[in-house]
């Protein structure tokens, strides 16, 4: 199975103009992934289905991950000689950067034939409020149709040449993106006169005062039955 | 086709049934089956458009079972998520728990020791006869047995849950497995009760068997409808004994050999026409070889600790980066992703559901077929909402 | 009661005492009014009851074979069950929907208990205990038979539903080719017994062969042949278990029955199982020797007992059949009657004319009249049961 | 020969009806209210308060108000107010109590993480399954009061479970006494040394004994 | 007597004069089973069981199922029967043929010597003489009805549904 640079590399040498980068995985695991451009991404998908040496020919898993602006602060070291000729001191300049947020689609793709391990694609948008389309994979694997229809639903991901894009877990006539970082649950609440926590904070700032209709609870409050 | 209006809040005006005119039929019906209908196996709905019997369009609808496990599962910790994995898919909590499991010490490099490695193998196997069991009883149900079939299943399924309750605590929210090892260290008698019940389920097989592997008017109801073709299953993504039933070898406890399974030497068995009888049957030889992995993990457990000594309960913060770990449930391949930035709670956590990504094809098996063909199709998919929705 | 009386009591002719007792006080004209509301008023209550410890009986069968204990909280074993089902169905509200065909609507369960119970004139329940003696009996039990698919129709019609109408013509299409077989396969007994009426046929099955096997047309090749067409296609006409089409709930419909509640679904419900205790007598009498008994000592049991025996055997085995078998799909439903049963029950024909030419061969030849009947009803059933099944059939599996 | 699978099949119906007036195997109904079921040990259902014993329910409560269990619980249905005062736990130490704990049932799925993540050994789930009531939303807050059972009531419904909790405290115990002792035996080694060496110096009070 | 006489041609007379005045299709065919009902009682009341038994098993039983699935199949919505007569020359035809009809019957009527009013005993004829009695000579006028009857379901699913496609178009 080969590394994701070997597979990078062999795409570059296939596809000259397409950017094609390995995003590294920190974590034990070390499943790295290659971020894709979206030009070629059908044609490389569709390449990495059929090359003999590959045969991705499962696309097991598509997720939709919601990466928001991130204020990245980079502090740099750097050691500036004293004018006054004391020792040099270390000067700790803060730079104060925004990393524009974006939507990301990630595939994970296995090979039933050689049964070898999750060669993992990533699609990124451009940002997150217009530019939020992708190319969707789902003339090269089917396996990506009904996943593919979630991360629309529940990210907001336009995924472009998808035969039947429409909503699959909310119903049609949802309008927000719940699975966004920045999604707010609607406030539809029904009484509860739970008296503790932030049920409680709710049920005040709905009902100032409490319902008449609400259930007068039995005075005698019998033990359960040891 | 008229715009899609078939959303629960847009007015539906009398009963779901529209004559919808096709120049090519003539007078179509079409027809809503669910979400409140006897055959559905829970919250789902297909939109049919029949043409007298046969079923010219099929459109699945779901999503009335959706609570947003995953949105859920990002405000709580990791170990908080366990207990929801219990209710993905309610008749295999043990699975669930250890995909999650598996995924997590994936993310966080985390050693499981010998004992609870075996232990896991055990309750996926016997979750497996649990499933299938289960299964077998409700596409018979559908096929029109009064009943019968279905109770054997049951019978069956409630020693299992007997056992599941003695060990977790739980008949079916087992909660059982933890990162690094599982929960609560099954004593001697729990062995004894597991090894008791592998040994008599070969007979109650053989009895079921008995009753619906040779009965004609099965053979006639299941036999030849719903093919799938092998390229189809594997481009849509159908895993599990569906896939395998259309002659595909890809079992993941060979391919993967996670866990102890490479120790244990089983066969896995092959359709070769990928029609709803080959599913009944690969289910039921699955059983047979889940019988023999059990007896030989239950007669070669090791002794030693149920969990890693330096496994943190509370406090557990895996380091920033994302795994993908899998397993090979009952239903097929079920996955988690989990995305970690180093915080206890996880920044992404996704399930891949099984049954989810194999109803992908329900549309492609029941195209042709009379609507009676179509209740049992969907029954052999072997879908539940819990995990279809999550 | 005097001595004598007593004397002449013997079990066996204990009804028609009793009904003379009844009728012998009264003036000429009137005696045969009152025998025949007598013999009315008998079979409605006996047949009545019957049809409520059936349901009762099917459930805790159902139940037993199903590993639980069945209905068992009303009253001890839940023999109280009928009557609590009785008035549930008495009070449930009657729905009739609001373009249905009202009078429609209603004549259709009652038309069907009307044919179902007029089947029952012909059954000959015991030795002199028939309810019309007449010479064409067993045309006109099937003439009775026949019109319960008037009655089915008027269902699904009035229902004003399209699911109604779809199921009845299904229901329909399923009655109709599962009558020419039950019609061709009491034939043969015609043939053999040469006469219509139902007391005939049975005094044609009387005596013994080899001094302990009774000479039931059960038991001769074309016979048995007969007797298994007949009940399959009985099964089909009361739409029990292989064959429930019709209230199938796992289809997309409920059958011609949707429109129906209350009272009104309750009398479909009867109609469906005295249909098949109608069935299950005339069973009785075409191939199992009516009231004759199986064993010459056993002779001195009375003879309707005999009949109530080998009818609940009949109707056990309905219920068994239920607890076990799947359903049937419409077009394999309609393909199994035209396409196996129909061919068996015109070559059982002529198995059965071959056997009543050949009466008259003795000793080696009677046996190779027994063999070359077996064979004229085995070989059939093999080939066309081949070419029925043609692709389906065990599988063997591979492993990887 | 066509047929022959049906028969099979009405074959075993026929042992099953048979087998089920005489093989307990085959007849696995039990009749709920008449029979009660027989629970196995490890039955979890909803969590309580163990106290140390039954007189003084709401003085010898375990629960230390740590809010480790309200902080964990995953449906968050556990609500806790810390108590101003002190009062001695079991060892004699002064520790906070609950004011309020209240546990609300409807939002309770027995998942036992509180009593994996309890150091204190004060919360461990119940076996009582019959708690079905009128009210939506009172009836089904449990409040401390309800919450309390005793210690018996715990070696009643998990015995070895219970066995090894009390092994574990009682060891604990005397761990912190022979600390508390060894701690004080050496500060009156050290009051000693103190005493013996300045004898001006006047000797300080010896901490209270444990 | 001759009060029963009475009441079943009453029935019969009723029961088809009410199916010709009925507009709803369903119902007139309805009541023609009981006018053959009607019929076979009277053959029951001259005492022919046979003939009574099987008149009501093919006609109650079967012909009235091709009667209604012939109204089903046909079912065209009421506004589309063609009210008025489309010319005077089909006027004159019809009522050619029906007095043609109605002489043939008369002459038959009025030439066949009635019996002298007391009723002959019935004869017994037995089953077994009838059967013979049909096979015999008159064989061949019993498969010609069967083939009739047959002849006239597939014309009535031929005809329906030759008009289903036609009438397919006009109203959905």
């Amino acid at each position: 199975m080969e590394t994701p640079e070997q597979i990078r590399d062999r795409l570059l040498a296939r596809f000259p103009g397409a950017e094609i980068s390995v995003v590294a995985n920190p974590a034990p695991a070390a499943q790295h992934s290659l971020l894709l451009g979206h030009a070629p991404a059908v044609e490389i998908a569709r390449f990495l289905r059929d090359d003999p040496t590959l045969k991705l020919d499962q696309c097991s898993n598509v997720t939709g991950i919601d990466w928001p602006e991130k204020e990245i602060v980079e502090t740099t070291k750097s050691t500036v000689p004293d004018p006054a000729g004391g020792p040099p001191k270390v000067v700790e300049t803060k730079i104060k950067r925004i990393q524009p947020g974006y939507l990301e689609v990630v595939y994970h793709l296995y090979s039933i034939a050689l049964g070898h391990g999750p060669v993992i694609l990533r699609l990124r948008t451009g940002n997150r409020t217009d530019a939020v389309t992708v190319p969707s994979l789902t003339p090269v694997w089917r396996a990506c149709e009904f996943q593919e229809r979630e991360v629309f639903d529940l990210f907001g991901v336009v995924l472009t040449g998808h035969p039947d894009l429409r909503r699959i877990l909310m119903w049609d006539a949802f309008k927000d993106f719940p699975m966004r970082r920045d999604y707010v649950a609607p406030d539809d609440y029904e009484w509860e006169p739970t008296p503790h926590g932030d049920v409680l904070e709710k049920a005040k700032r709905h009902y100032p005062v409490p319902p008449a209709a609400a259930p007068v609870a039995p005075a005698a409050q019998e033990a359960p039955k040891a | 086709m008229s715009a899609n209006d078939f959303s629960p809040l847009a007015p539906q005006a009398g009963s779901h049934v529209r004559e919808v005119h096709d120049p090519l039929h003539g007078e179509l019906l079409e027809v809503s089956m669910g979400p409140h209908h006897p055959s559905t196996h829970g919250v789902f709905r297909m939109i049919v458009t029949l043409d007298g019997e046969r079923v010219m369009k099929l459109k699945p609808v779901f999503g009335y079972l959706h609570r947003n496990h995953e949105k859920i599962a990002e405000n709580t910790t990791y170990l908080g998520s366990m207990p929801y994995t219990d209710r993905l898919d309610y008749l295999c909590s043990m699975t669930n728990n250890w995909a999650y499991a598996i995924a997590v010490e994936k993310l966080s490099g985390q050693p499981v020791p010998e004992r609870a490695e075996y232990v896991r193998v055990i309750l996926a196997e016997i979750t497996r006869l649990l499933n299938h069991t289960c299964l077998a009883g409700f596409l018979m149900q559908d096929c029109g047995c009064s009943g019968t079939p279905l109770m054997y299943a049951f019978r069956e399924r409630e020693k299992i849950l007997d056992l599941f309750e003695s060990l977790s605590g739980s008949r079916m929210m087992c909660n059982y497995q933890r990162f690094g090892g599982c929960r609560v260290d099954p004593s001697a008698d729990w062995l004894d009760g597991a090894r008791k019940l592998t040994d008599n389920y070969g007979r109650f097989l053989d009895e079921f068997e008995t009753l619906l592997t040779g009965n004609e008017i099965i053979m006639a109801r299941t036999q030849g409808v719903g093919a799938l073709s092998p390229e189809l299953a594997i481009n849509a993504g159908v895993t599990g004994p569906m896939l395998r039933a259309t002659g595909v070898n890809y079992d993941l406890r060979k391919v993967d050999a996670y866990g102890v399974y490479s120790r244990f030497d089983f066969r896995v068995p092959l359709g070769a026409h990928g029609d709803v009888y080959d599913r009944y049957m690969i289910r039921v030889l699955e059983m047979r070889e889940s019988i023999k992995i059990l007896q030989q993990a239950l007669a070669t457990i090791p002794a030693g600790p149920i969990m890693d000594p330096k496994a943190k309960l509370r406090g557990f913060r895996p380091k920033a980066g994302e795994a993908y770990g899998r397993i090979e449930g009952p239903k097929g391949e079920i996955g988690f992703y989990l995305v970690s930035d180093g915080s206890p709670n996880p920044y992404r956590y996704r399930v891949r559901p099984p049954s989810f990504v194999n109803l992908t094809v329900l549309e492609d098996m029941c195209l042709g077929q009379t609507i009676a063909d179509a209740v049992i199709i969907l029954g052999s998919v072997d879908i539940v909402l819990g995990e279809v929705d999550r | 009661m005097n001595a004598a009386f007593l004397a002449t009591l013997s079990l066996e002719l204990l009804p028609a005492q009793l009904r003379d007792m009844v009728t012998g006080w009264l003036p000429e004209p009137w005696r045969w009014l009152v025998n025949s509301i007598l013999a009315i008023a008998v079979i409605l209550a006996s047949f009545g009851l019957l049809f409520a410890y059936l349901t009762l009986a099917e459930r805790k069968i159902l139940g037993r074979v199903q590993n639980r204990p069945g209905p068992n909280r009303t009253g001890y074993f839940g023999l109280l069950q009928p009557f609590a089902d009785g008035v549930k169905a008495l009070t449930k509200e009657d729905i009739v929907p609001r373009g249905a065909d009202h009078l429609l609507h209603f004549l259709a369960p009652v038309a069907l208990l009307a044919f179902s119970i007029m089947t029952f004139a012909v059954l000959p329940f015991g030795r002199n205990l028939v309810a019309v003696e007449l010479d064409a009996g067993v045309l006109y039990f099937f003439a009775a038979g026949a019109a319960t698919e008037l009655a089915v129709f008027m269902a699904g019609w009035a229902s004003h539903n399209k699911y109604s109408l779809l199921a009845a013509m299904r229901a329909l299409a399923q009655l109709i080719s599962y009558e020419l077989p039950l019609l061709l396969s009491f034939v043969p007994v015609i043939m053999i017994a040469g006469s219509l009426s139902t007391q005939e046929i049975v005094h044609r099955q009387s005596g013994w062969m080899f001094g302990f096997v009774p000479q039931w047309h059960v038991l001769t090749p074309w016979g048995f042949a007969g007797f298994a067409i007949f009940m399959t296609a009985a099964l089909a006409e009361s739409n029990r278990s292989p064959f429930d089409l019709p209230e199938a709930e796992s289809e997309l419909i409920a059958g011609h029955l949707t429109e129906y509640s209350g009272f009104k679904y309750a009398l479909f419900f009867m109609a469906e199982y005295f249909g098949m205790c109608a069935l299950c007598g005339m069973a009785v009498t075409l191939f199992l020797g009516g009231w004759q008994a199986p064993l010459p000592f056993l002779e001195f049991i009375p003879s309707y007992v005999w009949f109530a025996t080998k009818m609940l055997t009949l109707l056990l085995g309905f219920i068994w059949v239920r607890c076990t078998f799947p359903r049937l799909r419409i077009d394999q439903l309609t393909r199994f009657a035209w396409k196996f049963l129909v061919p068996l029950a015109l070559i059982n024909l002529g198995t059965t004319a071959f056997w009543s030419l050949t009466s008259g061969w003795t000793g080696g030849l009677q046996i190779a009249r027994w063999l070359v009947a077996i064979a004229l009803v085995v070989i059939p059933f093999q080939l066309i049961g081949r070419k029925l099944s043609a692709g389906l059939g065990p599988r063997t599996y591979r492993y990887a | 020969m066509l047929g022959t699978g049906l028969l099979k099949g009405l074959g075993v119906t026929a042992k099953n009806f048979v087998g089920s007036y005489h093989d307990p195997e085959r007849y696995t109904t039990i009749e709920y209210p008449e029979v009660k079921p027989k629970l196995p040990e490890a039955y979890r259902n909803f969590p309580f308060l163990v106290t140390e014993n039954a007189m003084d329910p709401m003085g010898t409560l375990r629960c230390v108000a740590c809010q480790i269990c309200e902080k964990e619980c995953p449906p968050q249905c556990i609500y806790i107010e810390k108590s101003k005062d002190k009062k001695p736990d079991a060892s004699g130490k002064m520790q906070i109590y609950p004011a309020i704990f209240d546990i609300d049932t409807s939002v309770c799925m027995s998942c036992q993480i509180c009593v994996e993540v309890c150091p204190f050994d004060a919360i461990k789930m119940d076996q009582v399954f019959e708690i079905a009531t009128t009210d939506r939303y009172d009836a089904l807050l449990l409040r401390r009061e309800q919450l309390a059972k005793p210690n018996s009531y715990y070696q009643s419904i998990h015995p070895t479970e219970a066995a090894e909790v009390d092994g574990r405290l009682a060891a604990d115990r005397k761990a912190a006494e022979e600390k508390a002792k060894a701690a004080a035996a050496a500060k009156a080694a050290a009051a000693k040394a103190a005493a013996a060496a300045p004898a001006a110096e006047a000797p300080k009070t010896p901490p209270p004994a444990a | 007597m001759t009060l029963a006489f009475l009441a079943i041609a009453f029935v019969t007379v009723a029961a088809a004069a009410v199916a010709m005045a009925l507009r709803n299709l369903i119902h007139s065919a309805l009541l023609l089973v009981f006018n053959w009902a009607g019929i076979a009682a009277f053959y029951l009341w001259a005492g022919a069981e046979f003939v009574a038994f099987s008149q009501l098993m093919v006609y109650v039983g079967a012909v009235s199922m091709v009667v209604l699935f012939a109204v089903l199949l046909t079912q065209r919505s009421p506004q589309s029967f063609r009210e008025q007569p489309d010319s005077i020359s089909r006027v004159i035809g019809a009522l050619l043929v029906g007095g043609a009809v109605l002489g043939v019957l008369f002459g038959a009527v009025l030439s066949s010597r009635l019996a002298p009013s007391a009723a002959t005993a019935t004869p017994t004829i037995s089953v077994k003489e009838l059967g013979s009695l049909l096979m015999g000579p008159h064989a061949a006028a019993l498969l010609i009805v069967g083939v009739i009857l047959t002849v006239t379901l597939i014309g009535a699913v031929i005809i329906a549904s030759t008009d289903h496609a036609e009438s397919g178009k006009d109203e959905s």
